[in-house]
C-alpha cells in the first residue's frame, strides 16, 4: 500500500518540525519543558548562540520558530548531549538541534555563509559519493568555499601533518557505494520521513 | 604468555580512523593483538551517518548505520568501535530502530535494496570496555613489560562514549579509562573536565568557540598536574593535539601537553615501539617525557 | 419463582451521558428477560434518585435492582443501602459499571452505548442468580497499632490514648521523633523544632494508655478489621529498659566513637547512645556492630559504670504477639541520595553539603553548636541555595516534593542571619501554597536573598577565571534574563527531596496495601478518603502516603486517629460475606483446597474425610472454589451461577 | 468496504489491582478500544478455566485474566495459584485449538491505569488481527 504522504513543503514549518520531533522515540516529552534552563547552562556553547536552548522551545511555543531556525544558535550545537542527560522533563535536546538543522536547510532559512550548514552538506555530498568520508577533500572544499584566505592560514600545520602520513588525498570508495546511494535516494522518495507518526489505535 | 583464549570480534575503524587518526587505529591494532583480541575488519564498510550527515539527512543517516549493522549481522560478532561519535551513531539507529516500528519499515526495506537485511541483534561495543570487562585486570598486567613509573595522565572521554546512552559508564564522570590506565602503571590525576565538550566539528566552523573549549580541558589538565592527556576519540584528539598551537597563539599561553591515544598508553607499557605506535605522527611531541618515564622492567 | 428487576441507569450528568446513550441503555433493558422496569435518570446516587429507587421496590414489588452508573468502589455501599432501606437483602442488588471502564475510556458514543448495554446485560442476568445474604458483625478490638513515631505517629498515638484506648507505637529508631526531631526551626513561622516537638514526645513517653516499642519493627501483620494481630520484632539493646534511669554515665564512660546518624555523619556519638539527648525512651542502646565488647570480647566498661545494673549483653531480640483492632501506618519518607546528581557535586566536592546537614549545622545541639562553617572551619561569604534535588526530574523523582520551596527559604533566612554572607537561591518555580507561606516568601525578597530563576546544570570547582579560583562555581541560566550566569560562592546546600522509605515495599506487603506509581502507599480515594487504604481498618497518614510539611504531616495524624476512633466506637465491624462455603455431600476429601488456602481457614476432618471450612478465618479470595474438582465449594455473591451468567451475558 | 471487526473480550479482573487499575485509567480519561467487559471477582486465583471457556463457548473473541503483581497479591500469593492453572489453560485452549493470543494474564496494580489502558490497546489489536473466533458457531456446527 503506498504510504499517503502530505506534501511537506505546503505545510508550516512549525507543523513539520512537530510532526518530526514526535516521531522521535519520546520526542513528545517536547511539550513538558518546564523552561527551566538547564539545557542552558549545560550547554559549552550557549554563551556564543542567539538564542539559548530553552529560548529555542519558548520560541516554538510563541510560534517564533523562524527566528529560531535563521539564528546561529542550531549551528553552534557541538553534539555532546549534555542537555539530553540532564533535561528533568526528559526531552532529547541534542535531537531536536538535530532537526531543526535539517529544517533550516530545507526549508532555506540558512544564511549563506554559515559555515556548520556548508560543512554538513559537504560531508553528506562526499559521504554519498564515496560511502565514507576523506578530511582532507572536506577541508579543503570547505575552505575554498568559506573563505580561500582561511585555508592559506591552515597550511603550517597541514604541512606538519602530511609529512607525519596523516593527509592521505584519495578518499576510500567502498564497493556498495552505489547501490547504496540508489537505496538512500529511493528512500526519500518513496520512504515515509521518519517522521510519520506511527498510527495509534 | 598467551591468552588461553582468542577473543573475535567485527571491528568498525570509521572513517576518520584512515585518514588523520591513522595512528590509533595502528595502536588499536597491535595491543588487540598482544591481548588476543582478533578484529576482524568490517566488510565495505560505511560511514556512520555522524553528526555532520545527521544535521541534514535523518533517514539516510539511520540507513547508513543499518547498512553497517546489517553487514556486522551477518558475523555474528559484537562489533567493536574506536570513535565514540560512531559508537552513539550506530547505537541510536540500533535503539530507535526498536522503539520506532515505522522506521524500522522504512530503513528494512531501503536495506533490500542493497541485499541486506538488520533483525537489530548487533551489539555495538567501544574498544576501551571491551579491554576492560573482556580482557581484565590480571591479563593486561602479565603483558606489562615497561613501568610507565606513575605517568601523570589526565584520562579524557570526551562527551559521546558516556552520552546519550550511559551504557558504558556513569554519563559525566567515568572512571573505566582511570582504571585502565592504573592497571598499566600510569596515574590518572584528578581531571573534572572528563568529560566537557572539545568543540567537536566547530573548530571548523566556530573556530573562537572550540579554542575556547580546548584551552578549558588543557589548563585543566596543567592545573592537576598531567603530564599528558589520553584520549578514546580522534576528533578530541585532532582539537587537542592539532590546534594547541592555535590556541597559544590566540590565549597567549604555552600549553605543551602530549596528547596520546589510550591505546598508544597501553602499548608503550606493553614494549611497542613508538613507530608501532604512530606516535611519531604526533605534533607534540612526547619522545622527552617517555624518555623519564618507561622502564624495562626485567 | 420469577424475579422482577428495576434497572437504572445513571447520566452521571455528561459524565456517563455525553458517550453513552442512556436512554437507549435503559430501552434495551426493559426487553431483557425478569426486568419490570428500567429508567434513566440524571444522578441516580442523589436523594431523589434513590427514592425512586425505593418506591418502585416497595411499588412495584421488585425482586432485584441493578444499578448502571459508576465503579461499585464509589457508590455500592451507597445503593446497598438504598434497597435495605426499602426491605431488599442488599445483596440483591447488582452494581454495574458504565462509567470509570465504560463512557470514561472512549469518544465513540455508538461503540459506548453498544458496551454499555453488554454491561448491564451482564448484570441484570447475574443478578437473578443473587442470594440474600446475611452480612456477619464481629467486634472490633479497640487496641490500636501505630507504626512509625514522626510526628505523624506523634500526633495519631496521643489523639488516640488520650481518648483512653490502647496504642502500640512501633519505631525502628531507638527514640521517636523522626525528622522533625532533627531540624533546627520550622518554617514559616520559624518556631523552634525541638521546642514544640519535645513536650509531645514526652507525653508519649509518659502516657499510660501508650505502649511504645522503640528499636522495633513489625515482621507480620494477620488477620481481619477489627481483629488483627501483629507481629513484632524487638531488637536487642543490650540495656533494660526497667532499671534504667536515663543517666548517661555509660555513654560518658564509652570509649568508643563513631559518626552518628543523627547528625548525618557530622558530629559523632558513642556506641552506646542516645541519638540526641532529649530522645524518648532515655534508655540507650548498645551498637553492636562497633561496640568493643561484642566486637573484640573485651571492655564492659559501660556495665562498670552503671549505677543500675541495667546493661545487659545478654539480652536477646524478642518477638510479640499483638491483638489489635486498626492500624495507622506513619513510616514517614527517606531523603533524596544528592550523590546520584554527580553534577551537583555531593561527596566529590567537600563544601556541598545537604538541607538536612544543614539542619544539624545550624541547630545549637548540633555538631558545630550553631554555627554555620566550611570544612576549612571557616564562615561562608556566599551561600547557594539549589532547589529541587532529585525532584521534578524525569532521571529521578518525577513529582513535586512540596516541602523544600519552604524549607529553603527558611534555610536562606538562617544562613543570612547567622553569617551575613550573600546567599544565592536556584529555583524553577516558587512554591509557596501554604497559610503564611507566601508572605514568607516576600519576607525572603525584603531580606536581599537573591533568587535566580533557573535550575542549576552543575556545580563545578573548575576555574575559569581568577575571581572564581577556591570557590565553587554554580552554572545556571538565569531564564528571566536568558543568561548563563556562573556564581562563584563557598558553600552550596542542596534542598534534597522526599522520597519512599527503602523499605515501603516490604511494609507494603506486610500489611497488604498498594503503593501508587511514585512508590509512595496508595490511599483508598486522593480527596475523599485520603488517609484509608483499600484494606479495611489499616489507614496511613504523613509522609509515607507522599511528601508533607509538619501541618499537613499532624492534620493526616489527627484525621487517621478520627478513622480509627470511629471505628472503635461503632463497636462491631460488618464483614463481607464472600467467603467460601463448602457442601459436605459434594465433597470427595480429595484434600486439594487445605493446601491451597493462605489462611489456613479449611481443614480436614479425617473421622468424615471431608475438608471443612472455619468461616472466621476465610479472607474470600476464591482460589478454593476455582480449585474444588468436584465444585463442592462456591464463594457467596461470587458463586459460579453467578458468574458463568453474567459471563454468558457480555460474551453474547 | 466491510466493516471492522470489533472483537469482544472478557476481562477478569481482581477487585484489589487490576480493576482499581482499570478505574483509575478511566478516572484519568485514557482512552482505550471499549471492546472489554470487566468482570470483578477478588482475586485472580477465582478464575477457574470453566469462567474462560464459558466466554469462548458463548462467543467472546478473547479473554483477559488481570491480578496483582506476583509478591502483592492481597490475598498472599493467589496470583501465583494463577499463573500455575493458566499454564494448564493455555494447554487447554491450545487442544481445543484457540488461538493463544486470545487469552492473556496480566498484572496491573492499583496505579497503573496506563498499563491497564495499553494492555486493552495492544490486545484488541492483536485479536483484531486474528479475526473473530466464533466458537460458539463453529461448537454448534460439530454438535
Amino acid at each position: 500500500m503506498p504510504e499517503m504522504l502530505l506534501d511537506r513543503s505546503q505545510q508550516s514549518v512549525t507543523d513539520v518540525f512537530l510532526e518530526d520531533v514526535y516521531s522521535i522515540p519520546h520526542g513528545e516529552k517536547i511539550k513538558e519543558c518546564i523552561q527551566c534552563g538547564t539545557c542552558s547552562a549545560s550547554c559549552p556553547t550557549s554563551y556564543a548562540m542567539d538564542y539559548t536552548p530553552r529560548e529555542v522551545i519558548a520560541s516554538l511555543r510563541a510560534g517564533l520558530l523562524d527566528r529560531v531556525l535563521k539564528s546561529n544558535t542550531i549551528w553552534l550545537c557541538a553534539s555532546c548531549y549534555y542537555c539530553t542527560v540532564r533535561c528533568p522533563s526528559g526531552i532529547k535536546l541534542t535531537d531536536i538541534m538535530y532537526e531543526l538543522k535539517r529544517l533550516a536547510v530545507e526549508f532555506g532559512y540558512v544564511q549563506k555563509s554559515a559555515k556548520a550548514a556548508i560543512v554538513s552538506k559537504l560531508f553528506v555530498d562526499l559521504v554519498d559519493k564515496n560511502g565514507r568520508i576523506a578530511e582532507v577533500p572536506l577541508v579543503g572544499k570547505f575552505f575554498l568555499k568559506t573563505n580561500p584566505f582561511a585555508a592559506l592560514g591552515m597550511m603550517p600545520r597541514a604541512w606538519k601533518l602530511f609529512r607525519r602520513g596523516r593527509m592521505p588525498m584519495i578518499p576510500n570508495r567502498i564497493k556498495g557505494a552505489e547501490d547504496l546511494k540508489i537505496a538512500s535516494e529511493n528512500l526519500e522518495i518513496t520512504g515515509v520521513h521518519a517522521g510519520a507518526k506511527e498510527e495509534k489505535t | 604468555m598467551n591468552l588461553q583464549t582468542t577473543m573475535n570480534f567485527s571491528y568498525y575503524p570509521g572513517c576518520s580512523l584512515e585518514g588523520m587518526n591513522k595512528a590509533y587505529d595502528k595502536s588499536a591494532r597491535a595491543v588487540c593483538d598482544a591481548l588476543g583480541i582478533n578484529l576482524a575488519e568490517l566488510n565495505d564498510w560505511n560511514c556512520c551517518g555522524a553528526s555532520a550527515y545527521i544535521s541534514i539527512r535523518e533517514l539516510r543517516a539511520h540507513l547508513l548505520s543499518a547498512r553497517n549493522l546489517a553487514i556486522a549481522e551477518k558475523e555474528k560478532k559484537d562489533l567493536v568501535v574506536v570513535c565514540p561519535s560512531c559508537l552513539t551513531t550506530l547505537t541510536k539507529t540500533n535503539h530507535y530502530m526498536a522503539e520506532n516500528p515505522k522506521l524500522r519499515q522504512t530503513i528494512s526495506k531501503a536495506l533490500k535494496e542493497t541485499e541486506l537485511q538488520y533483525w537489530g541483534s548487533v551489539k555495538v561495543r567501544h574498544l576501551l570496555e571491551v579491554i576492560v570487562n573482556e580482557v581484565g585486570q590480571n591479563e593486561i598486567k602479565a603483558r606489562i613489560k615497561n613501568s610507565l613509573k606513575d605517568l601523570k595522565v589526565a584520562p579524557y572521554y570526551g562527551c559521546q562514549l558516556t552520552r546519550p546512552f550511559g551504557e558504558i559508564d556513569d554519563k559525566e564522570f567515568p572512571t573505566i579509562l582511570d582504571t585502565l590506565l592504573t592497571w598499566v602503571g600510569a596515574k590518572p590525576v584528578n581531571f573534572p573536565v572528563k568529560t566537557k565538550c572539545c568543540g567537536g566539528m566547530l573548530m571548523m566552523t566556530n573556530e573562537d568557540v572550540a579554542l575556547g573549549l580546548v584551552r578549558n580541558l588543557l589548563e585543566c589538565a596543567r592545573e592537576n598536574g598531567a603530564e599528558c592527556i589520553a584520549t578514546i576519540c580522534p576528533l578530541c584528539h585532532m582539537n587537542l593535539e592539532a590546534y594547541q598551537d592555535n590556541v597559544n597563539k590566540h590565549f597567549g599561553t604555552d600549553y605543551k601537553i602530549p596528547i596520546l591515544y589510550f591505546t598508544q598508553i597501553i602499548g608503550l607499557a606493553f614494549g611497542f615501539s613508538r613507530k608501532t605506535l604512530g606516535i611519531e605522527e604526533e605534533l607534540t611531541p612526547s619522545k622527552a617525557l617517555f624518555e623519564k618515564h618507561l622502564e624495562v622492567i626485567r | 419463582m420469577t424475579e422482577k428487576i428495576g434497572v437504572y441507569v445513571c447520566h452521571c450528568g455528561t459524565n456517563i451521558g455525553r458517550t453513552v446513550d442512556c436512554k437507549s441503555v435503559a430501552e434495551y433493558a426493559r426487553g431483557l428477560p425478569n426486568v419490570v422496569v428500567a429508567r434513566d435518570y440524571q444522578y441516580t446516587c442523589s436523594d431523589p434518585g434513590q427514592e425512586m429507587i425505593k418506591n418502585d421496590i416497595r411499588e412495584l414489588g421488585l425482586t432485584r435492582v441493578v444499578v448502571a452508573s459508576c465503579s461499585p468502589l464509589m457508590h455500592e455501599p451507597t445503593f446497598r443501602r438504598t434497597v435495605a432501606s426499602a426491605g431488599l437483602n442488599p445483596f440483591l442488588f447488582q452494581m454495574a459499571n458504565i462509567r470509570e471502564q465504560c463512557s470514561w475510556i472512549t469518544e465513540d458514543r455508538g461503540l459506548g452505548t453498544e458496551r454499555a448495554k453488554e454491561i448491564v446485560a451482564g448484570a441484570v442476568t447475574r443478578v437473578n442468580f443473587n442470594e440474600p445474604l446475611e452480612v456477619k458483625k464481629v467486634p472490633v478490638n479497640p487496641d490500636v497499632l501505630i507504626v512509625g513515631g514522626g510526628i505523624t505517629g506523634i500526633e495519631s498515638a496521643l489523639q488516640i490514648a488520650d481518648s483512653g484506648k490502647k496504642v502500640w507505637l512501633v519505631e525502628k529508631e531507638p527514640s521517636i521523633g523522626g525528622f522533625m526531631s532533627r531540624f533546627d526551626k520550622t518554617f514559616p513561622t520559624l518556631d523552634c523544632a525541638a521546642c514544640i516537638l519535645t513536650p509531645k514526645m514526652v507525653s508519649v513517653g509518659q502516657h499510660q494508655n501508650i505502649e511504645l516499642l522503640t528499636y522495633s519493627d513489625v515482621i507480620g501483620f494477620e488477620g481481619y478489621v477489627g481483629n488483627f494481630t501483629a507481629k513484632i520484632r524487638r531488637r536487642a539493646r543490650y540495656v533494660d529498659e526497667e532499671k534504667c534511669t536515663g543517666c548517661g554515665q555509660c555513654e560518658q564512660k564509652c570509649p568508643l566513637s563513631v559518626p552518628s546518624e543523627f547528625e548525618c555523619g557530622l558530629g559523632k556519638r558513642k556506641a552506646i547512645y542516645r541519638p540526641f539527648p532529649q530522645a524518648v525512651p532515655g534508655t540507650p542502646v548498645i551498637d553492636k556492630e562497633h561496640c568493643l565488647y561484642f566486637t573484640k570480647g573485651v571492655c564492659k566498661v559501660c556495665q562498670k559504670f552503671c549505677p543500675r545494673g541495667a546493661i545487659d549483653f545478654e539480652q536477646k531480640e524478642k518477638i510479640m504477639e499483638i491483638p489489635v483492632g486498626t492500624a495507622i501506618i506513619a513510616t514517614g519518607f527517606d531523603v533524596f541520595d544528592a550523590e546520584r546528581v554527580k553534577e551537583y557535586g555531593y561527596g566529590r566536592l567537600p563544601n556541598v553539603i545537604t538541607s538536612l546537614e544543614f539542619e544539624r549545622l545550624t541547630h545549637a545541639s548540633g555538631p558545630t553548636a550553631g554555627k554555620i562553617l566550611l570544612k576549612n572551619g571557616k564562615q561562608p561569604e556566599s551561600i547557594a541555595i539549589i532547589h529541587c534535588v532529585g525532584s521534578r526530574d524525569v532521571n529521578y523523582n518525577e513529582y513535586c516534593s512540596r516541602v523544600c520551596c519552604m524549607y529553603s527559604l527558611k534555610t536562606a533566612h538562617l544562613v543570612h542571619e547567622k553569617t551575613e554572607g550573600k546567599v544565592y537561591e536556584f529555583y524553577i518555580d516558587m512554591r509557596a501554597f501554604g497559610k503564611g507561606y507566601e508572605e514568607f516568601y516576600k519576607r525572603l525578597l525584603e531580606e536581599d536573598v537573591t533568587f535566580i530563576r533557573g535550575r542549576v546544570a552543575e556545580v563545578t570547582d573548575v576555574a575559569q577565571n581568577p575571581s572564581e579560583k577556591g570557590k565553587l562555581i554554580v552554572v545556571a541560566e538565569d531564564t528571566l534574563l536568558g543568561i548563563v550566569r556562573r556564581i562563584p560562592v563557598d558553600l552550596v546546600i542542596l534542598s534534597v527531596g522526599l522520597q519512599p522509605r527503602k523499605d515501603a515495599v516490604d511494609v507494603a506487603h506486610i500489611f497488604s496495601i498498594s503503593r501508587s506509581k511514585d512508590g509512595f502507599f496508595l490511599e483508598k480515594h486522593p480527596k475523599l478518603a485520603p488517609v484509608s487504604t483499600a484494606a479495611d481498618g489499616i489507614f496511613i497518614a504523613g509522609s509515607c502516603q507522599g511528601p508533607k510539611d509538619i501541618p499537613d504531616s499532624v492534620a493526616q495524624g489527627g484525621a487517621a486517629a478520627a478513622n480509627v476512633l470511629s471505628l472503635i466506637d461503632r463497636k462491631e465491624v460488618e464483614l463481607e460475606p464472600t467467603i467460601a462455603i463448602i457442601d459436605e455431600n459434594a465433597c470427595s476429601g480429595c484434600k486439594i483446597c487445605p493446601e491451597l488456602c493462605p489462611y489456613h481457614a479449611i481443614s480436614f476432618d479425617e473421622g468424615k474425610s471431608i475438608a471443612v471450612l472455619t468461616a472466621a478465618l476465610c479472607k474470600g479470595c476464591g482460589v478454593c472454589v476455582a480449585a474444588c474438582p468436584s465444585g463442592a465449594i462456591e464463594q457467596q455473591n461470587f458463586t459460579n451461577r453467578q458468574l458463568l451468567a453474567e459471563v454468558e451475558a457480555v460474551s453474547s | 468496504m466491510t466493516e471492522r471487526f470489533e472483537p469482544r473480550i472478557v476481562g477478569f479482573l481482581c477487585k484489589w489491582c487490576a480493576y482499581t487499575g482499570a478505574d483509575l485509567a478511566g478516572t484519568s480519561r485514557m482512552k482505550y478500544p471499549p471492546n472489554i467487559n470487566p468482570i470483578r471477582v477478588n482475586c485472580s486465583g477465582r478464575v477457574d478455566p470453566t469462567l474462560v471457556l464459558k466466554a469462548f463457548a458463548s462467543g467472546a473473541d478473547g479473554v483477559l485474566i488481570a491480578g496483582c503483581h506476583p509478591g502483592d497479591c492481597h490475598y498472599t500469593n493467589g496470583n501465583m495459584k494463577t499463573i500455575k492453572r493458566f499454564k494448564l489453560l493455555q494447554h487447554l485452549l491450545d487442544e481445543f485449538g484457540i488461538e493463544k493470543e486470545r487469552v492473556r494474564l496480566e498484572w496491573v496494580s492499583a496505579s497503573e491505569g496506563e498499563r491497564y489502558a495499553s494492555v486493552v490497546r495492544s490486545m484488541t489489536e492483536e485479536i483484531r488481527n486474528l479475526g473473530p473466533l466464533n466458537w460458539k458457531r463453529n461448537m454448534e456446527v460439530i454438535a
